[in-house]
């Protein structure tokens, strides 16, 4: 699947990156964004969670099957938080009756 | 022999010495060896799914309890977290050294790296029971003035002991390819077993990319 | 709903029986006679499996939304609906009337009357059913969740809990008795109790203490609470939500979970101190004290 | 198409089961074909244990006050029929089976792709059956197969973590088995044998192992959190400290419905071989039957909700699941059609396999028309936990699941033992339990009309004619099921010798001698045309 191999130095870089990445979130953590201070945090990890994934795990070199299970994968992930919170928040948008 | 280790206690169970590295199964290594990769791929999909139950939990508890999320987190010490992180990502890092060498068929490179990564990740364990993280986390499930904070530790807890369990799953895993690599087992052509080894080891250092921030930096650390 | 039930009945025997025809019809004419016999190979015809993806589609959408509408209107009861508690406990139904009249396993109710029930559970999850309504809600153990109905014959009907909670779930069941309005009324007399739900409200009100700080003029410690009763309320970090049951249930369990702006958080919890009774009592007491809807009491 | 060996008496020609002998031959055999067997022992054992339960339930409520047990051991007996019958017998029954002795031969491969896997997921399962067996033996479980939160966690001073253990256990038996059928069938198909060659058979097990694979975990987690909460008091479903009991039902339902098309998926896999070898014809529309099956898997997982409607769960999120459940509906009866069209012009024989499957489009049209009732909103508030569930997903376990089971069973039997069974205890058996079963079932939904709910150990007077009936259903039904056993186990000692190709049916595995040697093919089929060829004429063919 993936007879290209990657040679070490793209591997130094990924890993110098990744190690960037990580003290940047916690820098981060440490300035008030208000709300966005969550946001940043998980952008920054699946940034580090695609490299990992991309370069370490030989994503990028292999064809597609691997990248279909791991894009269904996210899939139901996505689907059973999403459904779930559809319920959960909208149980109170059905007015009880009175005032 | 090339497996999908799903069960760390297999890859060491095979007693039958085959001896050229092909399966009567399968046609050729090449067809093994996509056979292992997409095997534990698709072993992979379904520890994602296993973890989506509690981090379904998690985030509609910590819309619901914000607050108390919040004061749940700032017990934790971050730069400790910090501090894991960056040795998690330092064992992936050896981990993907060791696979390329041994796709190299380097075997003292290989058992240098595998070794390095299996005290990695003892070493990040050894960090999350230490005294500074693990005391005032039992002192805040124990004494939790408002319950939220009380649900956060058992959110807390129990994420963080699921991957410290799939931790050990993983360093048991190494250790078996420490030992056939010792015993020359992995050759040039035949080092399939390291790399479906090493995919595992990549899962469990991404599962813990996404727990630090979630569980370590709710609402940030600004005073 | 009796007549999507038996629409969807209807439909279900059609089906059944075309499938049942069509397979004996097949069976009986193409029986096989001997054993070189060749079929004609399968032609596969386009527009035959278009027709039998599109029909059934259509005939789907139509009863989802022919359910949906009956659901959607049963789920929002009409105003000025009376009020029954409902406090389900592992294998008995309490329920309360306004009135303050208390019945375990029965409710008098008058007919023609839509009659809302606010239910909790003590323990585990219960489900009040009443086949003879067609209505059906959980019980769920921390939270409000409410059903009405509206009695059109008088009698007496079964009452089941339709959610396993437990040894004797087959035993938690009991009778709803429907009257005409004069023998309820003569039947409100006869076990008319000391106190109203609101008075035993307002005599756990002062005896627990919320009145030191819940002041009517507002210079105690805590908000005013006449006329709030289904008001919107702000919280600290802007969050607005209406004051229903729930949250007045919530605010009385866990005050430190909804902080309000200019009021400090002193309010200790009250959990383990009232029962869910009592919270009901308490509710009804706050809602009587002037709301937009003031509760029926005939 | 490899022709095909010359036919020798069974003894003397070396195939998987006299290749070696001796308990450990067994207990240490990677041949996909002797695990196959390993499991249909094992589920067989598990499905009488079940029915047993079955039975006495159905004794007991003869009378309207309970006849037999005190109500605790009958929420005993009704949690052990469903835990039993739902994760150990109808879960497994036709992929860890049928599909693991027929993947590779299909598709021309000498075994599955990780044959070591394959046994462990048979340890597996025996662990998990085991520690289930434990704990329903020394004193049971009683919250039902559902485990619904605030009642298994702290309400209740049974067996629950042992079962959940169990379950959680036996979990990991079902990922390894789809995980293995995934992968062989992705990279280790003969050459030639293109996704549209497969047999039918493989588009449902590659079905059924994408539900196994994606839905399994959260069952395992959901169990995991029960066994937290009952010992740690984790709190995640305790409204006390602000947890929410609807959340368990969200993470069970989420694993547990598509479950139910673990299920049936592989049963229509083997109707659509059945229907098309007795009928002699390819089948109507394959391609839409091939695909239907991969959206059931797939809308599958977007329905879950339907069995919450009235479990508190807001109105809109209802809406959603409804609609999204009629959508799930639609895919099964493309395959009732297309099934019924293929018998067109056919030439059709009544052997015994044939009149299961003819039985199975009939119920499973049925069951599946019924549960109609249960996804439109209106009608599920009256229907939600009465009988009218039941009879509804009995009729498409028993009526479709287990019989195209044991449709399955009884036309691959000759290929399995090298013996055929006498076909006319065989079409007698499925005429019994045609019967026994519609008399056991179809009372049942209009006792859950009427308004009688599920579970109960007393039932109000009034019930109690139907109640009867189906008792009485249920007794012709149980020895419906008892007849194959006898004959199936006769004919392996006295059976008639079959030859490689009894029912002259097309596919790869009808290829090989009847007891397939353990590699299955001498050299690996090259594959040129389409599958189902029963119009072509025919080959030298013995």
């Amino acid at each position: 699947m993936n007879t290209q191999d990657p040679s070490v130095g793209t591997y130094v870089f990924v890993f110098a990156v990744l190690l960037l990445l990580a003290a940047l979130t916690t820098g981060i953590a440490y300035i008030n964004l208000g709300p966005f201070n969550t946001v940043v945090a998980l952008a920054i990890a699946a940034v580090k969670m695609c490299l990992v994934g991309l370069f370490f795990m030989h994503l990028w070199y292999s064809r597609g099957l691997a990248r279909i299970v791991v894009l269904a994968g996210f899939f139901w992930l996505a689907l059973m938080v999403s459904f779930t919170l559809a319920d959960v928040f909208s149980r109170s948008w059905i007015k009880p009756p009175g005032p | 022999m090339s497996e999908s280790a799903a069960g760390s206690s297999l890859a060491g169970t095979s007693g039958r010495s085959v001896s050229p590295a092909l399966h009567h199964q399968f046609e050729d290594i090449e067809q093994q060896r996509e056979a292992g990769n997409f095997g534990m791929w698709v072993f992979l999909a379904t520890e994602m799914l296993f973890f989506s139950g509690v981090f379904t939990g998690y985030i509609i508890y910590r819309s619901l309890y914000y607050s108390g999320f919040a004061a749940g987190s700032h017990v934790l010490e971050v730069d400790l977290g910090a501090a894991m992180t960056a040795v998690l990502l330092a064992s992936s890092f050896t981990m993907a050294m060791a696979v390329h060498a041994a796709r190299q068929g380097n075997r003292a490179m290989l058992l240098g790296f595998l070794s390095s990564t299996i005290i990695l990740g003892i070493a990040f364990l050894g960090m999350k029971f230490t005294g500074l993280n693990f005391h005032p986390a039992v002192d805040a499930l124990r004494g939790a003035p408002e319950h939220t904070v009380e649900l956060f530790m058992c959110f807390y807890f129990f994420m963080t002991g699921l991957h410290a369990l799939h931790m050990i799953i993983g360093i048991g895993l190494l250790g078996v390819m420490a030992i056939l690599a010792w015993r020359g087992k992995i050759s040039a052509e035949h080092y399939n077993r390291v790399e479906v080894s090493g995919l595992y080891w990549h899962f469990v250092d991404i599962i813990w990319i996404y727990l630090f921030p979630l569980l370590y930096l709710i609402g940030g650390r600004y005073k | 709903m009796d007549h999507l039930y038996f629409f969807l009945t209807g439909l279900t025997l059609f089906f059944t029986f075309l499938i049942f025809a069509t397979i004996f019809y097949f069976m009986i004419k193409y029986r096989r006679r001997s054993e070189q016999e060749r079929p004609p190979a399968t032609q596969q015809s386009l527009p035959l499996e278009i027709s039998w993806i599109a029909i059934p589609s259509l005939i789907c959408v139509f009863l989802f939304l022919w359910g949906a509408s009956l659901f959607f209107a049963a789920a929002r009861p009409p105003q000025g609906a009376m009020e029954i508690f409902v406090v389900g406990k592992q294998w008995m139904w309490h329920l309360q009337h306004p009135e303050g009249q208390r019945e375990i396993n029965q409710l008098h109710i008058p007919v023609d009357v839509p009659v809302r029930l606010t239910m909790t559970s003590e323990d585990v999850i219960h489900d009040f059913f009443v086949p003879a309504f067609r209505m059906k809600m959980d019980v769920l153990p921390g939270r409000y969740t409410s059903e009405w109905f509206q009695a059109t014959k008088p009698g007496s009907y079964h009452l089941f809990c339709a959610q396993y909670c437990g040894t004797l779930h087959s035993g938690m069941t009991g009778t709803i008795e429907v009257m005409t309005p004069t023998d309820y009324a003569q039947w409100l007399r006869d076990n008319a109790s000391t106190r109203s739900m609101a008075e035993s409200g307002q005599e756990l009100f002062t005896r627990l203490g919320c009145d030191t700080c819940h002041l009517a003029d507002g210079s105690g410690a805590g908000p005013v609470l006449q006329g709030r009763f289904g008001k919107q309320v702000t919280l600290r970090d802007g969050q607005n939500l209406a004051m229903d049951e729930a949250y007045t249930r919530q605010a009385i369990l866990d005050p430190a979970s909804l902080p309000l702006p200019n009021y400090r958080p002193v309010m200790p919890t009250f959990r383990g101190q009232v029962s869910e009774e009592q919270i009901l009592q308490l509710i009804a007491y706050i809602k009587s004290l002037g709301s937009g809807e003031r509760t029926q009491v005939p | 198409m490899s022709t095909a060996i010359a036919e020798v008496p069974v003894e003397s020609r070396m195939h998987y089961l006299n290749a070696s002998y001796g308990i450990k031959s067994w207990l240490f055999t990677t041949d996909h074909k002797r695990i196959a067997l390993l499991y249909l022992g094992s589920i067989t054992l598990m499905f009488f244990i079940g029915g047993a339960a079955a039975v006495m339930m159905r004794l007991h409520l003869i009378e309207p006050a309970g006849a037999l047990v005190q109500p605790e051991t009958y929420n005993k007996l009704f949690t052990m029929h469903g835990v039993i019958m739902v994760f150990f017998f109808l879960v497994p029954s036709i992929p860890a089976t049928l599909g693991n002795f027929l993947v590779p031969m299909m598709i021309g491969a000498r075994d599955l792709a990780f044959p070591r896997l394959n046994l462990l997921s048979w340890y597996v399962y025996i662990t998990g059956g085991a520690i289930t067996l434990y704990a329903l033996i020394s004193g049971g479980v009683d919250t039902g197969w559902t485990f619904y939160a605030p009642l298994s966690t702290h309400y209740v001073t049974t067996h629950v973590i042992a079962t959940s253990l169990g379950v959680f256990i036996n979990g990991f038996s079902s990922i390894l088995t789809g995980l293995n059928f995934i992968v062989t069938i992705h990279k280790m198909r003969a050459p030639g044998m293109t996704w549209k060659r497969m047999p039918l058979f493989l588009w449902s097990m590659y079905a059924t192992s994408v539900i196994f694979v994606l839905a399994t975990p959260v069952i395992a987690i959901a169990m995991v959190l029960i066994g937290a909460e009952r010992l740690l008091h984790v709190g995640i479903f305790d409204p006390a400290i602000g947890g929410d009991p609807v959340l368990f039902q969200h993470l069970f339902w989420f694993y547990s419905h598509p479950v139910v098309y673990i299920m049936i998926l592989p049963g229509m896999g083997v109707v659509s071989e059945l229907v098309t070898c007795f009928a002699k014809k390819k089948p109507f529309g394959y391609i839409f039957i091939a695909y239907s099956s991969l959206a059931i898997a797939m809308i599958s997982f977007f329905v879950w909700g339907h069995h919450m409607f009235v479990s508190s769960q807001s109105v809109y999120a209802g809406f959603i699941f409804s609609a999204l459940s009629f959508a799930v509906a639609i895919p099964s009866a493309i395959k009732v059609f297309n099934w019924t069209a293929t018998l067109y012009k056919g030439s059709i024989s009544y052997q015994a396999p044939m009149l299961y499957a003819l039985g199975f489009i009939g119920l499973f049209t049925m069951g599946g028309l019924t549960g109609l009732f249960l996804a439109s909103l209106a009608t599920d508030v009256h229907l939600h936990d009465t009988y009218f569930v039941i009879a509804h997903f009995h009729y498409i376990m028993v009526g479709g699941a287990v019989m195209a089971y044991l449709g399955g069973i009884h036309f691959w039997w000759p290929k399995i033992t090298g013996r055929l069974y006498h076909d006319g205890w065989a079409r007698l058996a499925a005429l019994v339990i045609f019967v026994g079963f519609n008399l056991t079932f179809f009372p049942q939904y209009m006792l859950g009309y009427l308004g009688m709910p599920r579970r109960y150990a007393v039932y109000p007077a009034e019930f109690q004619v139907l109640n009867v009936l189906s008792s009485a259903g249920a007794s012709i039904l149980g020895m419906g099921y008892l007849i194959p056993f006898v004959y199936l186990l006769w004919s392996i000692r006295y059976g008639p010798v079959a030859g490689s190709n009894p029912w002259g049916a097309k596919g790869l595995e009808w290829e090989t001698p009847s007891p397939p040697p353990t590699d299955n093919f001498e050299e690996t089929p090259r594959i040129t045309e389409e599958p189902y060829g029963y119009a072509e004429p025919e080959h030298a063919h013995v």
